[in-house]
């Protein structure tokens, strides 16, 4: 069988670019050809820019790997590779040091309302945001508030959290916690960022995000 | 005696002047009132007479105008070679998009270094002359339909690497363009975010940039357009006309087949 | 040299409304810039116009006009092939001045 | 205050310069520099010659009820009252309040259009100053939204 060669050369016109050329082929590429010239074409396009290394997109996880390739062929991971990813996110989430889970709703809100940090042009100091109204509706005099995940608006309420030192209201307690710290423990290819998990907020942010959550007198359940 | 003390006084008259119960708008018609309002007068205007003005004036280390560059469909012509970019240029043998090919040309026919170009950020020197021809070319093929071809093998090839690329998550919060541009119907904050994985209709997503950003004052070519999707990806920074914003353009543009372009856009 | 205006002056009945889009970074002075400087204020402070040579346009702009300017205003009477041209000056003395003929 | 001298001298080298260049001569003479840093609404009226604040259903405001972006938010006033001087476009809660001062003219209609930044949700006002002193206004507040991906 005659091979599909692919190989990259430097533009003669563009020093950074590369360019594939692809002799002899009748019936174009195999998966894996493609699969593997994506590779070649993410580490000869992407650099390191300020903060942004390069390794975020060249190494990254068994999660995002399985997820971005059942996503390209427009199917659901199996149910085993889901539950091995689920299981895998589970054991990572730390839990609050202190057995502390609920925080502040004020700093909650303002985390919820920052959708700053870790971009190229951000500053590793400074404090990230939650990045929470892109994607939810939480606080309902918020009009600007996105709809890529579910309404958040009485997220506590709804889920009979009356007092959050109540024995009843650990279960909801832990479940918010480990969802905001590692989402993919519950849904392995959730769009959902995993906001402890990957050092996006500190364990203090998630306190405080689980607080503006769950905290009955918090705007969020009102 | 202070005259303005009465100031704030007919402000409960007015309210309660006002037209009995008027519906209350939501917020999203409100923004389409807004962006309705801004419809006449776009910015982008100031960019497209630049972008001719650059077109036909000698320019560069050999003083020479762009009017014989070939965007595809022979020397000099520009009608309707945005609508069909990326598409694969025999000379350079390479897929190029609208910005990468104008550097292209202004490497052979006006002499200057295209990898020097490709280097300068956005908003800068030659970067912004780019800006503003593609914002330009772009607008000599306002109302027609995209149609990019897929008769090449890279062609073909980049729409399959291209699919990939907007598949692939990454960076600290995990996202791939699919997570804001993989469903219909979604917003960020209040704007609507088109589903990008198949057309998402006239004058939307691929069919609208180059675009004025009114929330910046900046004209943004597909180029910058892409390199700031990854950088609120938490990507790392992707090379100016490198192969992967090519072959993400190229799988954007063949799945905008026959949208109609409205190129250039006023954007948030 | 500031880059060139946009101005369309279309006439309707007896009225003719202009369109005018401007050039300008209208920097309002309260920005700071990465090393926390404040960038000075430099914008268009007074704009004027003609029809056919005679003054009908007199405004003055503060630092609050958005970037690359809008403007439009209508003037009575004026009718097809008038000329009608825009001068902006701003705080530092730059001007512009462009023409278009109604239509 | 700007001094009497301070105003001659920058109008005669605005009319020097715009002689020099062959521009057409501003009519007026001085500009309203003190209207222009005036922080409130009534300051700024104030100096530019509004005297009784009188509020008018015959001065038109257009605005959008949100604005996407506070960088660019259209604006306008309108009016068909006789004996116009002035019209005026503020943001109350912008550091400076005052936007635009258009000076009426025969030749015009009184009906401007601009567009103006806004740093957060305000009352905006359009002020008609007529030539007895009455400043006639009208307000809207306008909700100005954060927008995108907030980074």
């Amino acid at each position: 069988m005659k091979k599909n060669t692919l190989y990259l050369a430097a533009s003669a016109t563009l020093g950074l670019m590369v360019s594939l050329l692809l002799a002899g082929c009748a019936s174009g590429p195999t998966v894996a050809e493609l699969d593997a010239l994506t590779d070649r074409i993410v580490k000869a396009s992407f650099r390191t820019q300020g903060i942004a290394n390069v390794e975020r997109v060249t190494a990254t996880d068994e999660t995002n790997r399985a997820c971005s390739e059942a996503d390209a062929i427009g199917k659901r991971l199996d149910e085993k590779t889901a539950k091995a990813i689920e299981e895998a996110n589970f054991k990572s989430i730390r839990w609050p040091a202190d057995g502390k889970f609920v925080g502040d709703w004020r700093q909650g809100e303002a985390i919820a309302q920052n959708g700053r940090g870790l971009t190229w042009t951000d500053d590793a100091k400074m404090a990230n945001g939650g990045n929470c109204y892109n994607c939810h509706q939480m606080d309902k005099k918020e009009i600007s508030y996105g709809t890529i995940g579910p309404s958040l608006y009485n997220f506590g309420k709804l889920r009979g959290v009356t007092d959050v030192n109540s024995p009843e209201a650990k279960a909801m307690l832990e479940y918010t916690w480990g969802k905001v710290w590692n989402a993919k423990a519950y849904n392995a290819c959730s769009n959902m960022p995993r906001a402890g998990h990957m050092g996006i907020l500190t364990e203090a942010q998630v306190r405080h995000v689980v607080g503006l959550l769950l905290d009955p007198q918090s705007p969020v359940n009102q | 005696m202070n005259i303005f003390a009465n100031w704030a006084v007919p402000l409960a008259l007015t309210l309660l002047s006002a037209l009995p119960v008027v519906a209350q708008k939501t917020a999203s018609q409100g923004i389409d009132e807004y962006r309705a309002m801004l419809a006449d007068g776009n910015p982008a205007e100031l960019f497209e007479a630049k972008g001719e003005d650059l077109w036909k004036k000698a320019r560069g280390p050999k003083n020479a105008s762009l009017e014989k560059c070939d965007l595809g469909k022979g020397p000099g012509v520009f009608k309707g070679a945005f609508v069909e970019l990326p598409r694969y240029f025999a000379d350079t043998q390479r897929m190029q998009d609208l910005e990468s090919r104008l550097v292209t040309c202004m490497e052979a026919l006006q002499g200057w270094d295209g990898a020097e170009i490709a280097k300068t950020p956005f908003g800068q020197g030659e970067q912004n002359n780019v800006t503003a021809l593609a914002t330009w070319i772009a607008s000599e093929s306002k109302g027609q339909r995209f149609n990019l071809s897929q008769n090449h093998l890279q062609e073909k090839t980049f729409y399959e690497v291209g699919k990939r690329l907007f598949y692939q998550r990454g960076g600290t919060h995990d996202f791939s363009c699919a997570s804001c541009h993989g469903e219909e119907g979604k917003r960020i904050r209040l704007q609507d975010l088109p589903l990008l994985s198949k057309s998402p209709g006239d004058g939307v997503g691929f069919a609208a940039w180059p675009a004025y950003r009114v929330s910046n004052g900046q004209m943004w070519g597909m180029q910058l357009r892409l390199n700031d999707c990854y950088r609120q990806q938490r990507f790392p920074y992707p090379g100016f006309g490198s192969d992967a914003t090519i072959a993400l353009s190229t799988y954007l543009g063949v799945n905008a087949k026959g949208a109609v372009s409205v190129a250039p856009a006023l954007k948030r | 040299m500031a880059d060139p205006m946009r101005i369309r002056a279309q006439a309707a009945g007896d009225k003719t409304t202009v369109r005018v889009l401007m050039s300008h970074e209208m920097e309002t002075g309260q920005r700071k810039d990465a090393a926390g400087k404040t960038v000075p204020a430099w914008h268009i402070q007074e704009v004027t116009a003609t029809h056919n040579g005679k003054q009908v346009l007199s405004a003055e702009w503060g630092t609050a006009v958005s970037k690359n300017p809008f403007m439009q205003f209508v003037i009575k009477g004026a009718k097809a092939g008038d000329k009608i041209a825009v001068t902006w000056k701003d705080n530092k003395g730059d001007m512009r001045t462009d023409e278009a003929t109604v239509t | 205050m700007q001094s009497r001298r301070e105003t001659l001298q920058h109008s005669v080298a605005v009319a020097g310069l715009l002689a020099s260049a062959g521009f057409p001569q501003f009519v007026h003479a001085a500009l309203n520099k003190n209207a222009f840093e005036a922080k409130s609404v009534q300051d700024a009226v104030k100096a530019a010659g509004g005297a009784s604040l009188i509020e008018s259903k015959d001065v038109t405001l257009t605005a959008p009820d949100i604005a996407e972006n506070g960088a660019v938010v259209p604006m306008g006033i309108s009016t068909g009252l006789p004996g116009v001087k002035h019209l005026l476009l503020l943001v109350e809660k912008n550091p400076l309040a005052l936007v635009a001062i258009f000076q009426s003219s025969e030749a015009l209609e009184n009906n401007f259009l601009t567009r103006a930044k806004m740093g957060q949700t305000s009352d905006v006002y359009a002020v008609a100053i007529m030539a007895d002193g009455k400043a006639l206004w009208a307000k809207k507040e306008v909700k100005v939204t954060l927008g995108g991906c907030g980074g």
